[in-house]
């Protein structure tokens, strides 16, 4: 990934009408003793809300959870906004509990797919630690 | 004082009915069919107490003959796959004639936000499966909620609010479910972000002055109490803000309360708070000239994270349902093996049933024997409870309402996570040794010193069972605290 | 008085080794790998307190610890399988640093009747699967024993008694496990049908011994006295005969007992059982002599029908362990979903031991508090306890050996349902509305009355809540009262 | 089938090494309930010893019960026996859990082709209820 410069920043929150703070909260302490600058928007942000935030830190990556079970349809169209505000390049993950029907999210490979397709960088189950995110994140910036 | 305009006292008709017309009905075109009310209660009647199934009556019913009601939740996009669901359910497990349902609505219905319903409705159809996370009772309307009525036999309730629920149980309710939560600080707390506190309380006098309305109009209701919460807070604070709920609740005429304890997962500490709210809600409905209103004491499960696995799942659903019936519950709202990782399946639902009636059986009339460390409990919790209700009281000059909204402000109400921007959230919570919850930290909470000291105690158990100091890395680690699988050495 | 011989009495060890050289090692060809006992002993301590792997000692830590071993049951007809299926548990499952093996051997073996075993054993290699239910120790001996030990990571113990169960506890403990059973009424009781108990108890003096030897030349052993009887047994009668064991084990220099109780079911009568017969096999070791012995309460499963289905086996399953901890036990001896159809599977075990281990890690530190509803029960069974033991100290001449052989004869000693003939049988037991295993009708028992009067009295409540009298019909139907699937209302 | 007078008699045991006599005794009971005449033999009975309690009741048949997993090893011979003994068409019933290993009791057609080979009329799962067991052989006696 050819990027901008890497300032170890990042914007949390979870997207929708989607409620669940918990695991934000939770990601929210692990970025920031890993020692990552923090925009912590809380709970049923909107795509718009993000990218604002992104913009204000100069975020490396939109940390994206859904939880409630309609991510699917709640990021659709977030990479797009965020190229027509100039953050082509922003490392978008998705994580949570991101499908609703059981069917689907026991079909893991196709929903890393859709979200792929969607132009998400990520997609993490969650079943993920806040600590392998972190580490995820930092190999994807090639940060210590 | 003078910052908020709401009260604790009973809507007029007048005002009822002018709600109902001009902000409720015409939230979506679907409450074009509830216009007519004598029409929608007459329906009602029909369809549950004609039938014999009637929520509020079985519940009742229930607890006095001291029968277990099952209670298994459901919601998917579409009602075909409501009913499939539904009666597969009932066919497949012994959920007749001892049980009950919980249907939850999507969230963009809770948000109201039918348009995106109407997408997650069109996208469930063209995918050939649910992409909802529940049944969209508004966008479908009130005569497929009727149908889904006729087809289970089984009494049903509906789970849907957020901000706004109140189009969503008009429908519910003259399609002869139960309906009308009474919960606005849980709402707030669990649910939402923005809205007022005291907005919220308005919205929720509607629907408890609704259900009492079907009720004085024969149509039994038992609307839910609830404090399954975050999932991490104390039972103090769950305790407190159902005595409140009941005051708000029993002004606009609620006679039955179906009383939804969300679990911390320790026998005892969930016992006692079972007990003490119960007892309080009384106590306070009484002191406040409510004197004709029934608790039943119910639970739902833990609220917290459930582990992504069968055999740690089952352990956690077999302590919740033990927990509810020796402490005292009567309806056992049920989640399932798939807890971790999507709404309820009816496989996942029936196989819930099984287990849970089956221990049921084995328990027999077997309850949490009464002792020592209970009582104890309880009376922590009692003082804790009355503290916060007499400062919230007198800040209110004697208006629950008014001094709840201002107990938030001052941070006396408070939990430790929450998605509400009102929610200052300076206590900190964790587990002691036997994964009681406790006060690490209470904030801004009025907790009397005696209280406070008990919290401090127990944790001392914890950290000398440890070996190591409390840390707020343990406030963190707790919240995973029954769902992360245990290490497998290789 | 003169009708037997026998007595409570340490074997000498000329009596010792006359009996294992002339009627244990010759039962079988592979008794002759066994002849060294010095050879053995040093063997066993290599595999056992050598590789850190020895049963008495890891349930001792365990037990000062505070700490709960699980420990899974398996037995298939070859080493092979053997070995297979418990890595696969080990492997699947978080057993390993807290459990404990629970091998089976078949009952053919157990029977002595290994020709049968060698029967069982071609037939199990032409089949490709398991056609005995367990695996034969003695058939293939100690090398093969020693090559299951060093393949699993947890201490391991030895189940095969029936009359006769010498030969496979030489080869068991020769192999760095655990083994000899201290269980000669239990084993009356449970699988044998002609054998008189005079002589059943020199058989286990011999077992207890040698235990004793091995202990006493440095590699601890743990032998269980087991009351998992028929599954359909008093609480006293299997308090009762465990103290009884107790005499009869630590005469012959038994330092560390693993109490095995079968559970019957309900939380406050078993936690009653454990506490009490702890505190009398305690208290009567000391009045003979026996100072320096060690009791450790562990529990297996209810011994009675499972339910044929995976859900209510493993709502079983969790009250079963949710008893064991919160009634004090250390080892948690586990059944799995396929109890009620065969024997378990590698599967089957991995998943209890999964299940359990959430379930000790959601319970913590708690257990079952102390109050008044079990200081009743701990009263009532200690006063039934203490009198079968007096009456046949008293009718022994102060010999429990003899006293309790006389017991049997005089019907003091019994239980319901029972394959030996020398079992009187006229009590009859049924369950109490809360499911504690009550007396309907004691028999020859010298119970108090005091006791009766309770135990009936408990029986009228469950007559109060089904609104029947109490019959015969209960009695049978009560057998089956865990293993009934519920009826489904279609 | 075509049989010697029906007088309402049956023997009830635990075959080779079996203890479980629970079932046993409820069957007794049952059988008892229903007007049958029972010869209960307990736990661990011989085939010989059937016999033996079949000739001297004059059984109409003998109820095999077998639960420790080893029933189909007990069972091997015992209709021969019985042929030998005069007691060709006595009716013979196995039932209790049968098969040792899961993957055999599991699959239910087999098992009960492998008792019908060795010349048992049926073979009952442990699901099997007393009650339903005499009207199956009553039916089978064609008596009420
Ligand atoms: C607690 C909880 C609640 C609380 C939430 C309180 C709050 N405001 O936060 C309450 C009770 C209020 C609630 C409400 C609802 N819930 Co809820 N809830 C849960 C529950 C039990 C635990 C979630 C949790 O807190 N986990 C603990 C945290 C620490 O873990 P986590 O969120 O998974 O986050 C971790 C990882 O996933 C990861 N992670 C998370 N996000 C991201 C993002 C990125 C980029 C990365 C890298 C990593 C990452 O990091 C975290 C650290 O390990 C789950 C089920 C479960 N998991 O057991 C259901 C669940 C999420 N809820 C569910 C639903 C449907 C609802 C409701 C609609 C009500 C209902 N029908 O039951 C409402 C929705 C409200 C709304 N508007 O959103 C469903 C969602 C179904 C689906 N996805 O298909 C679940 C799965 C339950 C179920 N099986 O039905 N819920
Ligand atoms: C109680 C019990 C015991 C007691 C027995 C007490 C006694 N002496 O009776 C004890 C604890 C002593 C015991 C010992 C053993 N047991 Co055991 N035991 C059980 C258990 C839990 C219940 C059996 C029972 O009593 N059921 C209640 C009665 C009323 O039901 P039933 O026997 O099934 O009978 C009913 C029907 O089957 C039918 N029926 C029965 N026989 C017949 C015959 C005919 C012709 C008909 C028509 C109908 C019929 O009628 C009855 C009425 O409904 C079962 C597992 C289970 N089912 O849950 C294991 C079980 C039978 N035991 C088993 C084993 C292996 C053993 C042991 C070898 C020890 C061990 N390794 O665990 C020893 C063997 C001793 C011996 N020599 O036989 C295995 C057998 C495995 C297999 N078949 O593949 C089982 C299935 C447990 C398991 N999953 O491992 N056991």
């Amino acid at each position: 990934m050819t990027r901008r410069n890497v300032n170890k920043s990042v914007v949390i929150g979870t997207i929708g009408s989607d409620a669940h703070i918990i695991g934000g909260w939770v990601l929210k302490h692990a970025y920031e003793d890993a020692g990552f600058k923090v925009a912590f928007l809380g709970a049923m942000v909107s795509h718009q809300e993000f990218i604002n935030a992104a913009i204000e830190v100069d975020a490396d990556a939109i940390l994206v959870s859904s939880s409630y079970g309609m991510g699917l349809i709640d990021c659709e169209g977030m990479r797009d906004k965020c190229i027509e505000a100039g953050l082509g390049d922003i490392i978008l993950y998705v994580g949570g509990t991101i499908a609703a029907p059981l069917e689907l999210e026991r079909n893991w490979p196709e929903v890393e797919r859709r979200f792929r397709e969607m132009g998400f960088n990520r997609a993490f189950k969650n079943t993920c630690t806040a600590k392998e995110s972190v580490t995820t994140l930092k190999a994807d910036l090639g940060v210590e | 004082m003078a910052k908020y305009e709401i009260r604790n006292k009973r809507l007029t008709d007048e005002e009822f009915f002018r709600i109902r017309k001009e902000e409720v009905l015409p939230q979506w075109e679907t409450g074009r069919d509830l216009e007519n009310m004598d029409e929608c209660i007459s329906a009602a009647h029909e369809l549950s107490v004609g039938l014999g199934r009637n929520y509020a009556i079985t519940l009742r019913d229930a607890n006095e003959q001291g029968i277990h009601l099952l209670q298994p939740q459901f919601g998917r996009a579409l009602t075909e796959y409501m009913i499939d669901g539904m009666c597969y359910v009932e066919d497949e497990s012994p959920l007749v004639p001892a049980g009950l349902w919980n249907v939850f609505s999507d969230s963009y219905t809770r948000k109201n936000n039918y348009k995106m319903a109407a997408v997650g409705i069109e996208r469930s159809i063209q995918e050939g499966t649910t992409m909802l996370n529940g049944w969209p009772i508004v966008n479908f309307g009130v005569e497929e909620a009727r149908k889904i009525k006729r087809a289970v036999k089984s009494p049903m309730t509906l789970n849907s609010t957020d901000e706004d629920g109140r189009l969503a149980s008009e429908t519910a309710l003259a399609a002869g479910w139960n309906a009308c939560n009474c919960r606005s600080i849980t709402e707030c707390m669990a649910h939402c972000k923005n809205i007022r506190l005291d907005e919220e309380i308005h919205i929720n006098q509607y629907e408890s002055r609704l259900a009492a309305i079907y009720h004085e109009r024969g149509v039994p209701q038992s609307p839910h109490i609830s404090c399954n919460l975050t999932g991490y807070d104390s039972c103090g604070f769950k305790s407190f803000i159902m005595v409140v709920q009941a005051l708000l609740g029993s002004e606009q005429g609620i006679k039955q309360f179906y009383l939804e304890f969300g679990i911390n997962m320790n026998m005892v500490q969930d016992a006692a708070m079972m007990r003490v709210t119960k007892k309080l809600c009384e106590e306070y409905c009484q002191r406040f000239g409510y004197t004709d209103v029934r608790f039943i004491v119910n639970n739902n499960m833990f609220q917290g994270a459930f582990p992504p696995r069968l055999e740690e799942a089952s352990a956690m659903m077999n302590l919740a349902v033990m927990i509810g019936i020796m402490g005292g519950s009567t309806a056992l709202v049920l989640k399932c093996q798939d807890e971790a990782f999507a709404t309820p399946t009816k496989e996942g639902m029936a196989a819930s049933v099984r287990m849970a009636r089956h221990l049921d059986t084995l328990l027999g009339a077997l309850r949490l024997p009464d002792n020592a460390a209970l009582r104890e409990e309880e009376h922590m919790l009692e003082l804790e409870v009355r503290a916060m209700m007499e400062k919230c009281l007198e800040a209110g000059d004697g208006d629950i309402a008014l001094g709840i909204c201002l107990g938030v402000d001052a941070g006396w109400v408070q939990t430790m996570i929450s998605p509400w921007k009102y929610n200052r959230g300076n206590v900190l919570l964790m587990r002691d040794a036997e994964n009681a919850m406790r006060y690490f930290n209470c904030g801004d909470m009025p907790l009397p010193n005696e209280v406070k000291q008990y919290h401090l105690d127990k944790l001392k158990s914890r950290a000398a069972k440890e070996g190591r100091p409390l840390d707020f890395d343990m406030v963190v680690s707790d919240l995973q605290y029954a769902s992360r699988l245990p290490i497998i050495q290789k």
